[in-house]
């Protein structure tokens, strides 16, 4: 490769050309032609992105690149780093498959709304490649705004539901009033640098009187749109209504974005306070354990990703709380493992999470329902989604051999060294937190998984459902593979953060290398490839068993019942019920139960569970509900009695008289 | 020159009144206000001397009140003919008229530096408004224009009182009391404090109740929400920019008594924040979609007040958000009107699903919604963010704190009624009595154009913009 | 010359009185009528005369005294309503206010700090009383008439201040200044006609459907 | 080389041997001749040689299922020491691996179970999955606190390293942290009290319902993996427990192979004296034995 090349120029176009990438289209008549050319723009868009990242992380020049402007803001400066392009990876690839997904999934013969949705989806992807590219607070800012309401477009375009409606005013409600923190951020940074360019890394004092500010503000607006407990209660509305590439673009690479607005808050300063580190830890363990116990008792397939999201979002957290900790105690290994563990986890979820949302979207597409309840048996309609589904589901639970493993092994190195080591390692405690995720990840994505795919068909939408498009599948496909590589091959994960990590985290090489040393990296390769081997070699005896032996078949054995019928499967409800139960004081799950109307025979009735979104149905609301009754009292002074609008005026004249003397 | 300005709009109003087809008639209005702006680009361009015995002069300050009427002036005389068209039953001559005196007046007051020429100009402003609010003949708008003038001219006659203290702290100062602005801030060391105190006090209050600061805005709601959208336009962008402009007056002069401007700045900064608080409040389940426009323009007033008040750096963004105030309150009542006219009606209960209905009209609604609480790219988040980071940089964190607060809050009270509005699944057709309206180039350009400029001038301010706002700020800045 | 003056200045004391407690509408008109004349003659007695002079004299005693006057009438005859019933304060305490209010105005006229030449008069307690009347009438009663003559009276407390510094106001000021009173006035009184059209009365406080729900 | 080997065939071989030792044990208590030490070898001959039957509604998922499972144990063998000779592949921070190991053959297991489609099944996955859910944090708790004590990263060293010493010196937590250790075996292997391999009543079990619907060959294979699963954990269990060592290799084998069996013993003698616990009381059991770990970490911090 050419060793002169530009990576933030190569960027720089890209962006130029996704934000463009819908614009043809509202020009050309055709139905298809505007798509396909939107598609290709973004695909061959993403290649160049994923090129220049590559670039970065294998350590080419950061030239600044400044624009001419005439904003009072300082300078538009555009740059990028090594900590850019860990969050360009998988923004690229995620924004390439998408855009092709979207060609069947929401094609513009079946929705209207294609039109808008194509537009904002270039706009949204390259807003987002902008913010990890900026370098000065009103770019930033900017940048992030475009983001949030093309996200917002995203969400509602063509969507006329109710329920989709409310998730998008929550969505941008509680985006905006997450930039409202981040515009004072951006003042106090301001006032901390002189400039609005950001600015040099490690060169803020921590001790400086807006630091604690500073640190506040970055933690609600950003933290707010990483969906870090207790912000997050816009995220399952808006993940679960969105159309499934855009939910597999929200949750695989936008959360990041919040991610990377604290990382890079946090670099601009010379240490970091312990508390931050600490309160990081915390909010993520919480995130990990609330999140996931969240999901483990939806009844809805994207709310179930949704949630789970914030599970993993708060063990990226957990990662770089770790990190700050380790930079306050001086522990460059525990920095390494926390870091190293946050950025390939950054990299997994925003693998195998679109992976999921995109299986999601076929199931939702075969059956034209989200309700995991309604499903069952697709394994044998969707032969080629369910492998691909039950791929990404392996990832997402952390187990070996797929990629999910690698980034959470960082992270139990880094606390069980911690544990061996420090004379008093709390930290340490993060290690059984974390296992008790992973053990509810597997609950969830089991439940997830068989319900839906395994068993017989609950429903005739899932007895009718059919498999996804060619176009659908083969993006799964690429995402999978990436599961499966990264997986397989974890040196490969490392080699890719390792740069990142000793820039950002100012670690030395030889850390580094003993870093690498501690965690199982190659090892793991190895049991890897003998598992592997282990099964191939079972499943060829197994199968020369079979062969060999009479092979009978008849029903599924009902321990003595014979006409088992469909709805007398486990159900998702079911299946979770008894966990989510266990979690009580972290969902308080509410029992719907049945009425029993009528006369002596009461008609047939339905039972329900669901868990509660605390922040948003116990607080918000009320509260909301609460200021609304509070303000309609004060709204009695507009009462249009005209004589004493009059007095007001005199009175104001008298306060003011009085407020001087 | 300047006195074109003036006479333009004037022998404009005289033709309108006496055009006798009501088919005819508005297209003097896009005549005169093209007219109107070719001047304003020819003044802005090369200033001429002060005129009239030093009466008449465009200073800086002038300038940008005089670019944002005029452009709003345009874009609403273009929509004017195509809104007109729609209301064939009423008689336009009123309007049109009205509509040019105003013009007229509001020119007036951008050009004297003579404060009892201005008053008279304001006040001419208010009088020659009042007949258009009245412009739907019913209940309602007969009893907003009651209020409205009745409001405004107890206001203005403060405002008067105000002036009369002015002139006689200069008095007491023993010079030959006087009014002109020049001589005013020369002498303003030597002025009376006390006189010079009641007078700040009573023109903050008149000229504070016409450009509708809490709680002096009373009358804002009933005739903004009453009187056809080009007109609140009209009232929104161009009367509160004079009333704005009007106040920098007194602001210059206390500036230039160097005592005075402390309590100046912190009475706006005060009345700004209340003014915030007001508008928050009101907007929260405001089911009158104009009504919540007259309130968000409480709020934006509140917000040049405050911009004002915290003086610096924070002058630039006051004056450039006033300019972006008028001119996206302007789109945002147009298209408002366009939404009123399709529907028959002006409350969320039956205005849904907009963005079905009348997809450009609601699109144009939606963005000024946007930009008018402050997110980029449109120009008002670069003025909002300008104030408050100057607020920040001074040291002023309890109004920065406040500030961001209010906003937000107010963000959420609209998004609640602008996103049902214009989102989500349109009523029944048969739970709107037929109308004949449809988007159209005339009544869709004006706002779509408006809603362009904004967008240019948050991502790409010309050059001569910034300088001209520079120069205000500067005459803000500090004492001569 | 200042002796009469000051007496002019106690009539229009008292006329504020007797305004605050009539309710007969064309009384109060006759009486703003004459408060306006008066006014118009007081600056011929404080001022040493001049063109000016005897221009702003003549404009104002024609619009106070003859035109705004006519304008009224013409307005209460239209609506059929001869006198304001129930304010929303009481006659009894609107006088007592009044009187209060003129009381204050001495009082605080002695604390402002007057240039020596102005000392003496009464123009300053008058204007301030007046303004409080004007005010009074504004606040509490209810027929839209009523309100003008409130804002009337507002008005020439403003003059009567005013007086202080007749020179210094610029006679196409002065001019405009009353042009826009007289144009207000105008309107006023148009509005007033519709209002009774359409509530087939001129109480204000009927006028309540502009207002915030809940 | 040679403890590699001997590691091997051991792991392989000796497994089945304790599923009889426990029958003798019960049987002995119930005062019957009960069956043959080998019966359970018997029995997976026979049926590797069975045909098999499969339900309709069943894919590839649930043929897979025994077979990931058995592949996942396996390597879980070769990273666990035996005796006191170190395992044969070891490095640092295979433990992880080895807990995320039996993750995976239970994920496996469980979605066997869903694909058959029955509801006792299902029940019977979903039981599992929960249980050994609130079974990990107790083996991490324990983990750390053994590194600690060993301040070593490999199963093998944190397991071989342990010496009666740690017994004297941290009594107390070590107290604590076999007990943890030996619930957590318990739950594991689905033993009594937390589950009765030999009932007859679906609707109790947890482990053996979800194995229901297989037959033959998979089904060796199933139980041919208990018995894999129980002779690994009972060998970290005794190996913490009783951490003897002779320098002799040979004699360490010997007495290996006599703590396993007195293992099966202790475990027999459980499952004749207890009675199987009500389905609601596991869960409180298990987090009591996360909670003597936590405890088990605490005093050895400290």
């Amino acid at each position: 490769m050419d060793l002169t090349i530009e990576p933030a120029a190569l960027l720089l176009t890209a962006a130029a050309v996704l934000a463009l990438s819908g614009a043809p289209w509202l020009v050309l008549k055709g139905p298809v032609s505007g798509q396909r050319l939107a598609a290709f723009c973004a695909v061959s868009a993403s290649l160049l992105g994923l090129f220049a990242a590559a670039a970065v992380l294998a350590g080419s020049p950061q030239t600044v690149y400044q624009l001419g402007w005439t904003l009072p803001f300082g300078h538009a400066l555009f740059s990028v780093d090594q900590l850019s392009g860990i969050f360009l990876l998988p923004l690229f690839l995620v924004a390439g498959t998408a855009s092709v997904y979207s060609l069947s999934y929401w094609s513009a013969r079946e929705h209207a709304g294609a039109r808008k949705l194509t537009l904002f989806l270039g706009l949204f992807v390259s807003a987002m490649v902008v913010v990890v590219l900026a370098r000065n607070g009103a770019v930033f800012l900017m940048a992030w705004e475009v983001m949030a309401l093309s996200g917002y477009f995203l969400l509602t375009a063509g969507q006329k539901s109710s329920e989709a409606q409310r998730a998008g005013t929550v969505y941008l409600i509680a985006t905006h009033t997450g930039t409202m923190a981040l515009l004072a951020l951006f003042s106090l940074l301001r006032v901390a640098n002189g400039t609005f360019d950001f600015p040099a890394p490690h060169s803020l004092s921590p001790m400086a009187p807006a630091a604690t500010a500073i640190f506040v503000t970055a933690l609600i607006g950003f933290g707010g749109k990483a969906g870090l407990m207790p912000l997050h209660f816009w995220l399952p509305g808006a993940h679960a209504n969105a159309p499934s590439h855009v939910s597999a673009l929200m949750s695989g690479v936008m959360l990041k974005m919040g991610v990377y607005g604290i990382l890079r808050t946090v670099m601009f300063f010379s240490a970091v306070p312990a508390w931050l580190g600490w309160l990081l830890l915390v909010l993520g363990a919480w995130s990990a354990v609330g999140g996931i116990a969240l999901a483990a008792g939806q009844r809805d397939v994207k709310r179930l990703l949704a949630c789970s999201s914030i599970e993993n979002i708060g063990i990226i957290f957990v990662g770089i709380g770790l990190a700050l900790v380790g930079m306050r105690t001086g522990s460059p290994v525990l920095v390494t493992c926390g870091l190293g563990g946050a950025f390939i986890h950054i990299i997994n979820h925003g693998i195998f999470k679109p992976l999921l949302f995109m299986g999601s979207g076929a199931i939702i597409h075969g059956t034209g329902t989200r309700e995991i309840d309604r499903m069952g048996g697709l394994a044998r309609r969707m032969p080629v989604t369910s492998p691909l589904f039950l791929v990404g589901s392996l990832a997402i639970c952390g187990l070996p051999p797929l990629n999910g493993f690698v980034g959470e092994l960082f992270l139990y190195i880094g606390a069980f060294t911690e544990g061996i080591t420090s004379p008093l390692p709390v930290v340490a405690l993060a290690a059984p937190v974390l296992a008790l995720a992973g053990g509810l990840a597997v609950i969830t994505f089991v439940k997830l998984y068989g319900i839906v795919f395994l068993g017989v068909p609950r429903s005739d939408e899932a007895s009718s459902c059919h498999e996804a498009g060619p176009l659908m599948t083969a993006p799964m496909a690429l995402l999978a593979l990436f599961c499966i590589v990264f997986g397989m091959a974890p040196p490969l994960l490392f080699r890719l953060v390792t740069p990142a990590v000793g820039s950002y985290g100012g670690v030395s090489g030889g850390v580094l290398e003993h870093v690498g040393s501690l965690v199982p990296l190659v090892p793991l390769m190895a049991a890897n490839l003998a598992m592997f081997a282990l099964v191939l070699a079972f499943g060829a005896v197994y199968l020369r068993r079979l062969r060999a032996l009479p092979v009978a078949s008849g029903s599924t054995w009902g321990c003595g019942y014979l006409k088992p019928t469909p709805r007398m499967q486990y159900n998702g409800t079911s299946f979770s019920e008894l966990a989510v139960n266990l979690l009580g004081m972290l969902v308080s799950p509410r029992r719907l139960k049945p009425a029993m109307a009528g006369a002596a025979l009461p008609r047939d009735a339905a039972f329900r569970y669901a868990v509660t979104e605390t922040v948003l149905d116990r607080m918000l609301t009320p509260l909301f509900r609460v200021s609304g009754m509070g303000f309609s009292f004060i709204r009695k002074l507009q009462h249009g009695q005209m004589h004493i609008y009059v007095l007001y005026i005199f009175a104001t004249l008298f306060v003011l008289m009085i407020w001087t003397h | 020159m300047l006195t074109a300005l003036v006479l333009v709009p004037l022998i404009g109003a005289v033709a309108a009144w006496f055009i006798p087809d009501n088919r005819l008639r508005p297209l003097v209005l896009p005549v005169v206000a093209f007219a109107h702006l070719a001047l304003t680009a020819v003044l802005l361009a090369d200033t001429p001397p002060p005129s009239g015995g030093g009466w008449f002069w465009l200073d800086p300050l002038g300038k940008v009140v005089l670019l944002c009427i005029s452009m709003l002036f345009t874009v609403c005389s273009v929509y004017a003919v195509g809104y007109l068209r729609f209301r064939k039953e009423l008689s336009n001559r009123v309007l049109c008229g009205g509509l040019l005196v105003c013009l007229s007046a509001m020119g007036m007051v951008t050009i004297s530096q003579h404060l009892g020429i201005l008053w008279v100009a304001l006040e001419t402003t208010t009088v020659s408004i009042a007949p258009l609010i009245y412009f739907n003949h019913n209940a309602r708008s007969i009893e907003a224009t009651w209020k409205y003038l009745l409001i405004c001219s107890v206001g203005i006659a403060l405002a008067l009182l105000g002036l009369l203290f002015l002139a006689y702290s200069t008095y007491i100062a023993h010079h030959e009391a006087t009014l002109y602005l020049g001589s005013l801030i020369s002498y303003a060391r030597e002025l009376n404090p006390e006189w010079l105190h009641a007078a700040s006090i009573f023109l903050l209050v008149g000229y504070g109740s016409k450009m509708g600061l809490a709680p002096l805005h009373t009358w804002k709601p009933d005739a903004y929400g009453e009187a056809p959208g080009l007109v609140g336009a009209i009232l929104a962008g161009g009367l509160v920019s004079c009333a704005v402009l009007s106040i920098l007056r007194v602001y210059q002069i206390c500036l230039a008594s160097g005592t005075e401007i402390v309590f100046f700045k912190q009475a706006l900064v005060g009345m700004g924040l209340v003014s915030m608080a007001f508008a928050a409040v009101f907007m929260a389940h405001q089911s009158d979609f104009k009504r919540m426009l007259a309130y968000s323009s409480v709020e934006h007033v509140g917000i040049i007040a405050i911009g004002l008040g915290l003086g610096k750096g924070a002058l630039f963004g006051a004056l450039f958000h006033l300019l972006n105030n008028g001119l996206t309150k302007g789109g945002l009542f147009l298209s408002s009107g366009n939404i009123h006219r399709s529907y028959g009606k002006k409350t969320t209960d039956v205005v849904r699903g907009a963005l079905v209905r009348i997809p450009w009209s609601a699109g144009l609604f939606l963005a000024g919604f946007i930009a008018i609480t402050g997110s980029p790219p449109f120009s008002p988040f670069i003025s909002e963010y300008t104030i408050i980071s100057n607020a920040f940089i001074d040291g002023r964190y309890l109004v920065a704190g406040l500030f961001l607060f209010f906003l937000a809050v107010v963000f959420i009270g609209m998004a609640l009624t602008v996103l049902p509005m214009v989102m989500g699944e349109p009523p029944a057709d048969a739970d709107i009595e037929p109308n004949g309206y449809k988007d159209q180039v005339l009544t869709v350009g004006p706002p779509l154009f408006m809603m362009l400029v904004i967008l240019a001038l948050g991502v790409w301010p010309p050059e001569f913009l910034t300088a001209l706002l520079r120069d205000g700020a500067a005459m803000l800045e500090a004492a001569p | 010359m200042s002796p009469l003056a000051d007496q002019l200045l106690v009539l229009v004391m008292l006329i504020n009185i007797v305004m605050l407690g009539s309710s007969r509408l064309f009384f109060s008109i006759r009486a703003v009528a004459v408060q306006g004349v008066i006014l118009g003659i007081l600056p011929g007695l404080i001022h040493p005369f001049s063109a000016h002079l005897a221009g702003i004299t003549i404009s104002i005693i024609l619009v106070k005294g003859f035109v705004i006057p006519s304008l009224l009438n013409d307005a209460v005859h239209k609506a059929h309503i001869r006198r304001e019933v129930e304010p929303f304060i009481g006659y009894v305490s609107t006088l007592l206010l009044g009187a209060v209010s003129t009381a204050l105005a001495f009082v605080f006229a002695e604390k402002l700090p007057l240039a020596s030449e102005h000392q003496a008069l009464l123009i300053v307690p008058a204007s301030i009383a007046t303004l409080m009347t004007g005010f009074l009438i504004l606040t509490t009663r209810r027929k839209a008439i009523s309100q003008v003559i409130g804002y009337l009276v507002l008005e020439n407390g403003i003059f009567v201040f005013g007086l202080l510094l007749t020179e210094a106001m610029p006679a196409m000021v002065e001019a405009g200044a009353l042009l826009d009173l007289l144009v207000g006035i105008f309107v006023m009184g148009i509005v007033i006609n519709h209002i009774s059209r359409e509530f087939s009365s001129i109480d204000t406080s009927r006028l309540r459907d502009l207002r915030e729900e809940e | 080389m040679t403890d590699t080997v001997i590691h091997i065939a051991l792991a392989l071989i000796f497994p089945p041997l304790l599923l009889g030792v426990i029958g003798k044990t019960k049987a002995a208590f119930a005062g019957r001749a009960g069956a043959p030490y080998l019966q359970p070898y018997y029995d997976l001959f026979k049926l590797i040689r069975k045909g098999s039957v499969f339900s309709e509604t069943t894919t590839w998922v649930f043929r897979a299922g025994p077979l990931v499972t058995l592949a996942a144990i396996m390597a879980a063998i070769l990273l666990v020491p035996f005796g006191r000779h170190d395992a044969p592949v070891s490095f640092s921070g295979d433990l992880i691996l080895f807990a995320y190991l039996f993750g995976l053959a239970r994920f496996f297991t469980a979605i066997a179970a869903l694909d058959t489609g029955s509801s006792f099944e299902g029940m019977g996955a979903a039981r599992e999955v929960t249980f050994s859910c609130l079974a990990e944090p107790t083996l991490f708790f324990a983990l750390i606190t053994l590194a600690r004590m060993t301040k070593s990263l490999t199963l093998s060293a944190v397991l071989t390293q342990l010496t009666p010493a740690a017994w004297l010196g941290a009594g107390a937590s070590m107290l604590l942290l076999v007990g943890a250790l030996f619930i957590t075996l318990l739950a594991e292997n689905s033993r009594i009290p937390f589950d009765d391999p030999n009932t007859h009543l679906e609707l109790t079990m947890v482990h053996e319902v979800m194995v229901l619907d297989h037959s033959g060959p998979a089904f060796g294979v199933i139980l041919y993996g208990a018995a894999l699963k129980l002779f690994i954990l009972g060998a970290v269990f005794v190996n913490v427990a009783l951490p003897i060592s002779t320098g002799n290799a040979l004699a360490d084998w010997g007495i290996f192979i006599i703590e396993m069996v007195s293992l099966a013993v202790a475990i027999g003698v459980v499952e004749s004296v207890m009675a199987r616990l009500r389905l609601l009381r596991i869960p409180q059991l298990l987090v009591g034995a996360t909670i003597l770990s936590a405890f088990a970490m605490l005093l050895v911090l400290r």
